[in-house]
């Protein structure tokens, strides 16, 4: 899906941006956890995207016929 | 009929004449039409000509390269055009016109300048890519973004074919572990009818698109130089205008062919599209474990910042705290020290004072009294000073008025002896004593001459001095 | 108690703002104690934090790698 | 008493304030005694909110490093 | 006695006065007598005090110290 | 004796008197003696007076040494 | 005699009185004698009291000097 293939971008520049904040002091120590976890959510999503098994991917392209 | 020739007999005059007319070799350009190369390695063409516009066979002429010439002709023609010698191909060669008898009009190709053939396959290209560019296709696909994470992919390819093999291994045993989706699109990948067969798959392809992120079209291990039929318009306009990225891995080391130059990305095999792919998602990886390492950095950055300020206030409070009250104690020594010092001044001071006093004191009194002393001699020699200048004055004045008395009466002793000189010389004229001789008597009253008898009254007692002797009388009436 | 929802950069600038005063000479021997006391559950406080959040942290770090 | 109350700061703007009145000559022989009586308690006030303070200071201090 | 009351700085005004007029020959010699035995009587008067006084400030001086 | 009555000032004063007199002729031998002695008089009375001044006022002094 | 009770003064102004007399020869011939007699006579009288005067005074001056 069209959605999908930005999401990846999107989850970049949302990391980007945390991180930005972090390094540039505009981040507490209070929000500091939240917004690591925040991040690492981020890259887990990425990362599925990489190495992970989409299974209705998978199906969708058995089931073209040709 | 007299000359009457033979068909033999006009064939071998015809020959004669074709022979004398066309004793050189000639150069002619003509399109293959058919080409066939035989067991014992001879090469039979059938040549024709076109109308430009029409493509109305103009010309037809069958041709012939013989072997030991065709060893040599046709690798050379294929390595310099990148074309391979077939049917379809227009070419520039040097033909030797030969007649047989029996087969009759035929040319043998003695040579064949490959520069015109690139030069007119340079000139379709041209038109193609021209033709692409006025329609405003020629960089559509390549306009496409090309996805972060191209992982979904419509591979159009022989199934057979060993570059598809090639992929396929490369794409799923990559080192990363990166999962791939793919899907096969079979086409015929060479011949005439491969251009047609590609554009079949990519319409069947494009009923899936979204399932999609990239479409592939490789063809490996066939011949290098089997390459026209990329080179065509209607190919190359469906894969510019196609949806999705178009990648290819062809095959050709040289020359891009147009499908290439359309294509989203040419890539020289299929072995190249797979690690171009693999490396899009290594990008991607990269990319994350860039912003982990990022993250585990500036958090751990952040934390120890964080912990050092904290470790740094902690380090400073104590030599802060110390401080503050060594001088909080130092103050209140000093404090004390002039509490000491200022309390011994203030006592000293007034000791100061009272021996000031003391001796102002003793000096003024002794100063006083010794001015009273002074007065009081200055008084008694006043006194005395006074006392006798009093007499010593006094004396003065006394002796003054003996003076005064000696002369006083010296002068009234020297008036009474002039008086008595003047005297005795008037006393000659008015000696009393001649006049009393004459008669004349003085009286007195009171012993003192009466001139007047206004001086004496009736009763009075009065004396009267004669000349000799005296009478006293007294006076009975007055005349 | 109040303490509790004092945030890690509140503890912070009080921690800096107390040192301060008591550097330039700012602070009465009066107070001195009761502002000793308070950096001190202060700093407590915000190293406790700190420890906390990095636990927390590394968690999440060592979570997108599995 | 009510010098229990007195703060310290108070207490040394006293013994100021007394040294000032002895220094500029303001005091009389007669007030001195009394006046130094005054001072010695003030500075022993001192001394001892100090020391005092300087224990409770290192107490907390010491609590930080366990 | 009167004189008891008297304060070092009465006592002091007093010599003062007394010397003044000394000084400035507003004595008889018949009162000087009289006014010279006040001074010392004075004197006498302002040194005890002094003398007492800084017993009693010493006394309290070393008591700071202890 | 009245004499004894007499004031330095006093003394002084019919001193500067009589003196004033002999000095003005107002005096008479006849009473010159008489005026002379009684000067004499003052006089002596006046130093004696003087010196037993002299001497208490040194006693005075000396009293405050002890 | 009445004489004697005659002060110098009197004598003096007697001697005067005299020699104004003789001068603005206010005297008879006949009284000449008898009143330059009464004139050496008072001078005589005013000579020794004056001597006599000097004597006591000097004697009375001379114990002002001991």
């Amino acid at each position: 899906m069209a959605q999908k293939k930005q999401t990846y971008r999107e989850a970049i520049n949302e990391i980007e941006e945390i991180l930005d904040k972090i390094e540039n002091d505009e981040l507490d120590v209070d929000e500091l956890v939240e917004k690591v976890k925040k991040v690492t959510e981020l890259l887990r999503f990425c990362k599925d995207k990489l190495y992970a098994t989409q299974d209705e991917v998978e199906k969708a392209l058995k089931d073209i016929d040709n | 009929m007299e000359g009457q020739l033979t068909l033999t007999q006009l064939n071998e005059r015809i020959k004669s004449t074709l022979q004398d007319a066309f004793s050189e070799q000639l150069w002619i350009i003509a399109e293959i039409a058919e080409m066939k190369v035989n067991r014992t390695g001879h090469c039979y063409l059938e040549l024709i000509d076109k109308e430009n516009k029409t493509e109305e066979i103009t010309a037809r002429a069958r041709a012939t390269i013989w072997s030991w010439q065709f060893r040599f002709i046709q690798p050379y023609f294929e390595t310099t055009t990148g074309q391979t010698l077939s049917a379809g191909l227009k070419v520039l060669i040097s033909v030797s016109i030969e007649f047989h008898e029996v087969y009759g009009y035929s040319l043998n190709i003695k040579d064949i300048d490959p520069t015109y053939t690139l030069g007119d396959i340079a000139r379709r290209r041209a038109e193609i890519i021209n033709r692409l560019s006025d329609e405003g296709i020629i960089d559509m696909n390549k306009e496409i973004p090309l996805a972060d994470i191209p992982s979904r992919i419509a591979i159009i390819s022989s199934p057979t074919a060993a570059g598809y093999e090639d992929f396929i291994n490369q794409l799923y045993n990559n080192q990363a572990g990166y999962h791939f989706y793919t899907k096969l699109f079979a086409a015929t990948m060479q011949g005439n009818e491969a251009a047609k067969s590609v554009i079949t798959a990519l319409d069947a392809i494009y009923d899936y698109e979204h399932l999609f992120d990239v479409v592939v079209i490789i063809r490996g291990g066939g011949s290098q130089v089997d390459l026209a039929c990329f080179d065509d318009y209607n190919l190359a306009q469906h894969i510019a205008q196609f949806p999705l990225p178009v990648l290819t891995g062809i095959g050709h080391e040289k020359d891009d062919t147009i499908s290439d130059l359309v294509a989203h990305t040419r890539l020289k095999t299929p072995t190249a599209v797979a690690e171009f792919l693999i490396g899009k998602l290594n990008v991607v990886d990269n990319e994350l474990e860039t912003l982990k390492f990022a993250l585990e950095e500036i958090s751990s950055n952040k934390l120890s910042e964080e912990e050092n300020r904290v470790n740094h206030a902690l380090r400073m409070l104590k030599p802060f705290v110390v401080n503050k009250i060594e001088k909080s104690k130092r103050i209140l020594d000093q404090k004390n020290m002039r509490v000491k010092s200022a309390v011994r001044g203030e006592i000293n001071q007034q000791q100061l004072a009272l021996t000031h006093f003391f001796t102002a004191l003793s000096s003024d009194s002794q100063l006083y009294l010794k001015l009273k002393n002074k007065e009081l001699q200055t008084l008694s020699s006043k006194a005395t000073l006074k006392t006798k200048f009093g007499i010593s004055s006094e004396k003065q004045h006394l002796a003054a008025i003996e003076r005064s008395i000696s002369t006083g009466i010296k002068q009234l002793v020297d008036k009474q002896k002039y008086r008595l000189q003047s005297l005795e010389k008037n006393k000659e004229l008015v000696d009393p004593i001649t006049i009393l001789k004459r008669g004349f008597s003085i009286t007195l009253k009171e012993g003192k001459a009466i001139k007047n008898d206004s001086h004496v009254s009736e009763g009075e007692y009065i004396e009267t001095i004669l000349a000799e002797g005296k009478i006293a009388s007294i006076i009975q009436k007055k005349e």
